[in-house]
């Protein structure tokens, strides 16, 4: 076609449909279908962890325990904690959704290396296989962040962790390259940075937190295991190593990882908030450049988890005002979210009331992590409930929330059809139930003097723990309803027509499923993503829903 | 203002909740409904920064959780209107933004300030102090006095009223030691020593507890206590302690040591305790068959079994030395004494039970 | 026939059909240029180096059984 | 198709234009994400020699500093090579291109064998090991192994190159392969004048 003639870019460069079962769906180059891969696998391990979170609970039901012996308790809470932050809600957030929708917000046919993204997503799986399979060889006992010098002497699964840890952060970094070359220089005519829908610019921030804080981590898990297999002593303090470098080395990854998890749900819910309150998002560029300074901040706060570790006293200081700086842009987020609602006409679908749930449970735990930041009180509560509580506040509560959120808003847009509104609604109600239920209460258990990770415990806690364990099956329920939902509607839900929220942002100016090629032709962008009021911003997207050919590429 | 007047009242509404939370949390008499009862100097100050971070928490809180509830309800799309309805088009509003960057940040400056003047109190050594060393092992916390030979294994006793420097360190993994009355807490990591100050002010006896996961025993590794008491209770019991370990060596040692009696094991009373304490780990099969450790069928008898894990040949004493002391090494992790519940007279049973086992 | 067999027999017979597909779709695709290509053949290798193993873990020749 | 002009004054087409900036800048990221790996390393090992045990610990031989520079002299030898290489190409010399680049080869291969013969000198001879001498062994040999492997990566990297250039993969407006094994080159010179410092002269 003339275009072709014309330009002959990048932007105009189509490869033809694959053909056949295997290019398709297994080894696809296709972000769609990668992001798909990314969800899908993420929810299988997240079922298997789950179920492990599950386990742990009945474990607790007793202040003697009695269900699993303490050492395979120990493995349990710490494949956990491990599979929850590495094979769901990182992947699922970066690879999952990013992949999903990225690439579609800007204007571009894919991200800029297809194959590159298909490696990293199937070094994926095979990972997870790997994290799960280290219970063949006795798994990781010392917990998700497995200090040494006790996972030194850990299981040889633990070796097993290390590696499998290894490589899927090897998948995370090759997805930050990924998306960073993307968002750089493949958006679309006319999408400068301060148009770019907000979603995005929670992927923009996160993708170099991707790319740089997870190869510390590689370094980190490099050496213990190493260690562990070869006794290079790095961590050994009788052999001349130091267990604090291992501390230092894991949270300057960990705690920009926790960013990894949350800026993309922030993404998520500026764009869900703005779409069902039927108004611009409030304050588009504070929201763009706190998600900028969150990451930046985030590079220069990880001795916060090493108060008690004895790293030297005025070396603490600076953390800890640094970290209590972090709370100044989240808290302009949610309040920027919330003068969003503003005399909105707010629509409230499941995917916005997990939205309005985000806001009140991640408050909290943001609020619950300035008490941590303030080295006096964190004194108190370090290494006891009070940390699960805070930490399932803002990955469960946040991150996770997050996710469903995204799940509900973009399902019509992965498989042309609804899921059903009135068990989201039901998903919804038992899961806020179930969460406080089963989390509010550890905030006082932690301050009250129970520690983290331990099967058994003082009998003066069963009450709440029984308590709490009766509230998290309410939530295994609601989460079990969310997949059967989900299976349900992928093949009967009500059919949704391409745009169903009255969204603007360019993935639903595309028909649902969104097509190979995704645009015929590439648009240019004008405006702001998110004007109601306006005409759309995008020039070219005449075609886009016509049954017009596709123009093929020389490729 | 009548169109917001719901808005008007809400705002008063959650103005004077915010107001009754942070009275509650300034004028509550003690912090107990949410913390332990306080022991000592700097649990107060810490205290202390926990209302002022709670009443800050609680007033902030109160207001997004009231006005997202209220907005999604008073804003939510009426029955009446129509589908593609809009809201209006509000795209940002300097001044309100400005103000909610820079009264956070005001915030958080005072926060530091704060938190800096109580964690300077927190550095600040006592005078004339007693400088108290605490060793964690697995699992249990043992203390070295000053002008007592060796350690201490038993309870922590301190004087009340007087400054303590508490120095600690650890002779195997990483533990914690945590007062959760005295508010304080320093890791216990081997090759390091970590120091907290404190002046326990309040007679009573406050659990010492692990916080930093250390093997299995990990969860059982809170049952010490720290014993403030007055100071001739507390020269009494440190007179004794000095007695007490007169003839000890001041090195650390690594184990504990003691050979068993095991005349008059009981072979069915074994039995028993086998199955309840031990098949979750050892099978009663060959040696090749292994759980988590080896299978013991045979164990005393079977002239081709290897050596046990610390090198001596399979004699029931040595098998009991193990049972006493348990091993953690390059093969594993066996559990000692303390940590599987087993007194002396439960291992010489356990020893005359695997005695009576053979190889068919 | 205990759970343990019929799982190494499954084990045998998924990994024959994945090397069967995995090589079927490699010889389909050997020809085809450029990096998207190759990275798709490497990966088709690396399935059926997977499916070489999990049959060979199911016929007890690699791992304990 | 639509022609756009090069650096340096030729014309290629603006699909391989577009590609190769795509590809220059994630090559970019990917060496930037290795500087990462490597750093964590220097830190961890920083860390550990200011841990208090003296430098080096107790019985425990440094390295000479001889077979150390005459390692990095060879190394930034083979940086100047490898550049000249990609200017011949860019000029269409290519017998001039094919000399330099087998030199940068060779000189390569010179470097991995002094490290292996000072591997051999300190393993031998000082009786220094990976596992065996403590956090000087651990933090010495991870990190100029982890180097030893970049460079022997980058031999067989620059080894294809060539071969690919020999087959006319590359011409002289379409070097994209190049100017990256070029990069990654000189990135691995840089590291080891940062490693020479900390391990040798400091």
């Amino acid at each position: 076609m003339s275009v072709i003639a014309e330009h002959g870019g990048l932007a105009e460069h189509i490869h033809p449909e694959p053909q056949g079962f295997i290019r398709k769906y297994i080894f696809s180059l296709d972000h769609k279908i990668i992001g798909i891969q990314y969800i899908i696998t993420a929810f299988v391990f997240f079922v298997l962890a789950g179920c492990l979170a599950e386990i742990i609970r009945i474990q607790l039901m007793h202040a003697n325990g009695g269900f699993i012996t303490p050492d395979t308790y120990d493995e349990v809470y710490s494949i956990h904690g491990s599979a929850m932050v590495w094979l769901v809600i990182i992947p699922m957030l970066t690879g999952g959704f990013g992949n999903l929708v990225m690439p579609v917000q800007i204007g571009a046919r894919d991200v800029a290396f297809p194959w590159l993204n298909m490696i990293s997503f199937w070094i994926f799986p095979v990972s997870g296989l790997m994290l799960f399979s280290s219970f063949l060889m006795g798994a990781p006992v010392a917990g998700w962040t497995e200090y040494p010098p006790m996972s030194l002497q850990g299981a040889a699964g633990t070796s097993m962790w290390c590696a499998a840890i290894f490589l899927v952060g090897v998948s995370s970094t090759l997805t930050g390259i990924n998306f960073l070359v993307t968002m750089l220089k493949m958006r679309a005519p006319g999408m400068t940075y301060t148009r770019m829908p907000l979603f995005c610019w929670g992927q923009f921030a996160t993708a170099p937190l991707l790319m740089i804080a997870t190869t510390a981590l590689a370094a980190a898990l490099a050496a213990l295991f190493m260690e562990r297999q070869f006794g290079v002593p790095f961590y050994d303090p009788t052999k001349g190593g130091s267990p604090v470098l291992w501390q230092h080395m894991f949270w300057f990854y960990s705690h920009p990882a926790v960013y990894i998890m949350i800026l993309p749900a922030f993404g998520i819910m500026s764009e869900v908030i703005s779409v069902f309150s039927r108004k611009p998002i409030f304050g588009y560029r504070l929201i763009a450049f706190s998600s900028a300074a969150i990451a930046l901040a985030g590079f220069m706060v990880w001795a916060h988890h090493m108060f008690t570790s004895g790293i030297a006293p005025y070396m603490q200081l600076p953390f800890m005002v640094i970290t209590f700086i972090i709370a100044v842009p989240t808290g302009v987020k949610i309040f920027s979210w919330i003068a969003t609602l503003w005399e909105g006409k707010i629509h409230l679908t499941s995917s916005m009331l997990f939205a309005l749930g985000f806001l009140v449970l991640f408050t909290f735990g943001g609020i619950s992590g300035v008490f941590l930041a303030a080295i006096p009180f964190d004194l108190h509560v370090h290494g006891t409930y009070f940390i699960p509580a805070h930490l399932h506040f803002v990955l469960v509560g946040g991150s996770l929330m997050g996710i469903f959120s995204g799940i509900y808003y973009w399902f019509p847009k992965m498989t042309g059809r609804y899921m059903s509104e009135f068990w989201g609604r039901v998903h919804f109600v038992l899961f806020m139930i179930g969460f406080l239920g089963t989390f509010l209460p550890m905030h006082w258990l932690g301050a009250e003097g129970m520690p983290r990770r331990v099967a058994t415990y003082d009998p003066q806690f069963q009450g709440v723990n029984q308590f709490e364990s009766i509230f998290s099956f309410i939530m295994t329920l609601a989460i079990l309803i969310f997949f059967i939902n989900a299976l349900y509607s992928i093949r009967n839900g009500k059919k949704a027509g391409h745009n169903p929220w009255g969204a603007r942002t360019l993935e639903w100016q595309i028909p649902s499923p969104m097509p190979y090629y995704n645009f015929k032709h590439i648009p240019s962008v004008f405006g702001l993503p998110y004007d109601f009021t306006e005409p759309l911003p995008y020039a070219h997207l005449e075609e886009e829903l016509t049954d017009s050919p596709v123009p093929v590429g020389s490729h | 203002m009548s169109k917001h007047r719901g808005f008007t009242i809400v705002t008063v509404v959650l103005a004077l909740l915010s107001i009754a939370e942070i009275l509650y949390f300034w004028l509550m008499p003690t912090v107990e409904p949410w913390l332990p009862p306080e022991g000592g100097h700097p649990g107060d100050q810490v205290d202390w920064l926990f209302r002022f971070m709670a009443s800050a928490a609680a007033l902030l809180y109160t207001f997004v959780v009231g006005y997202v509830i209220y907005f999604a309800i008073a804003f939510r799309r009426r029955r009446g209107d129509s589908p593609d309805a809009l809201g209006p088009n509000i795209h940002d509003n300097p001044k309100l933004e400005a103000a909610w960057t820079i009264v956070p940040t005001l915030f958080v400056v005072l926060l530091s300030v704060l938190s800096i003047k109580i964690w300077y109190v927190l550095q600040v050594q006592p005078a004339n102090g007693l400088v108290v060393e605490s060793i964690g092992r697995q699992w249990y916390f043992t203390f070295r006095y000053p002008d007592v030979n060796g350690e201490v294994t038993s309870e922590m006793h301190l004087p009340v009223n007087v400054p303590v420097t508490l120095n600690v360190t650890s002779a195997d993994v990483i533990h914690s030691f945590w007062v959760p009355d005295m508010r304080l807490k320093a890791d216990m990591i081997p090759g390091m020593i970590n120091t907290i100050r404190f002046t326990p002010t309040r007679i009573g006896r406050y659990k010492i507890i692990c916080t930093e996961f250390c093997g299995t025993g990990h969860s059982t590794m809170d049952k010490q206590v720290m014993v403030v008491e007055p100071v001739a209770q507390y020269e009494v019991w440190y007179r004794g302690w000095q007695v007490h370990n007169a003839q000890v060596s001041n090195a650390i040692p690594t184990v504990s040591s003691g050979a068993i009696s095991l005349t008059g094991g009981s072979a069915s009373a074994g039995q028993a305790l086998f199955a309840q304490k031990c098949t979750a780990c050892h099978a009663l099969g060959p040696f090749s068959q292994r759980i988590v450790g080896p299978g013991l069928l045979g164990v005393l008898h079977d002239p081709t079994h290897p050596n046990l894990v610390d090198g001596d040949p399979a004699t029931p004493p040595n098998v009991a030395k193990i049972l006493q002391n348990g091993y953690t090494g390059s093969f594993g992790h066996m559990p000692d004494e303390a940590e599987n519940g087993l007194s002396s007279k439960d291992i010489a049973n356990l020893v005359a039970y695997l005695n009576t086992l053979k190889v068919k | 026939m205990n759970g343990l067999e019929i799982e190494h027999i499954v084990a045998v017979v998924l990994g024959v059909i994945v090397v069967c597909v995995a090589l079927f779709a490699l010889r389909n695709d050997w020809k085809t240029p450029g990096l998207d290509n190759q990275v798709f053949k490497i990966m088709l290798g690396l399935l059926a180096l997977g499916g070489v193993l999990a049959a060979l873990t199911g016929a007890g020749f690699i791992g304990k059984s | 198709m639509a022609v756009v002009s090069i650096p340096g004054g030729g014309e290629v087409d603006q699909l391989y234009a577009e590609t190769r900036a795509l590809r220059l800048q994630g090559f970019l990221l990917f060496l930037v994400s290795d500087i990462v790996l490597f750093s964590s390393f220097i830190f961890a090992y920083l860390y550990l020699r200011n841990s208090g045990q003296g430098w080096p610990p107790p019985g425990v031989t440094r390295p000479a500093i001889a077979l150390g520079a005459v390692n990095a002299a060879i190394l930034f030898g083979s940086g100047a090579t490898m550049h000249y290489a990609l200017e011949n190409f860019k000029h269409g010399k290519f017998m001039r291109y094919a000399a330099f680049m087998i030199s940068t080869i060779i000189l390569g291969v010179l470097f991995l064998s002094g490290q292996g013969f000072e591997y051999y000198t300190l393993y031998v001879h000082d009786h220094v090991s990976w596992s065996g001498s403590g956090i000087f062994g651990a933090s010495f040999f991870t990190l100029t192994g982890m180097h030893g492997f970049h460079v022997f990566c980058g031999i067989w990297y620059l080894t294809i190159l060539l071969l690919q250039s020999v087959h006319g993969v590359y011409d002289k407006n379409k070097y994209f392969g190049l100017t990256a094994g070029t990069l990654y080159w000189h990135f691995v010179d840089v590291i080891w004048v940062v490693l020479f410092s900390i391990f040798y002269l400091v």
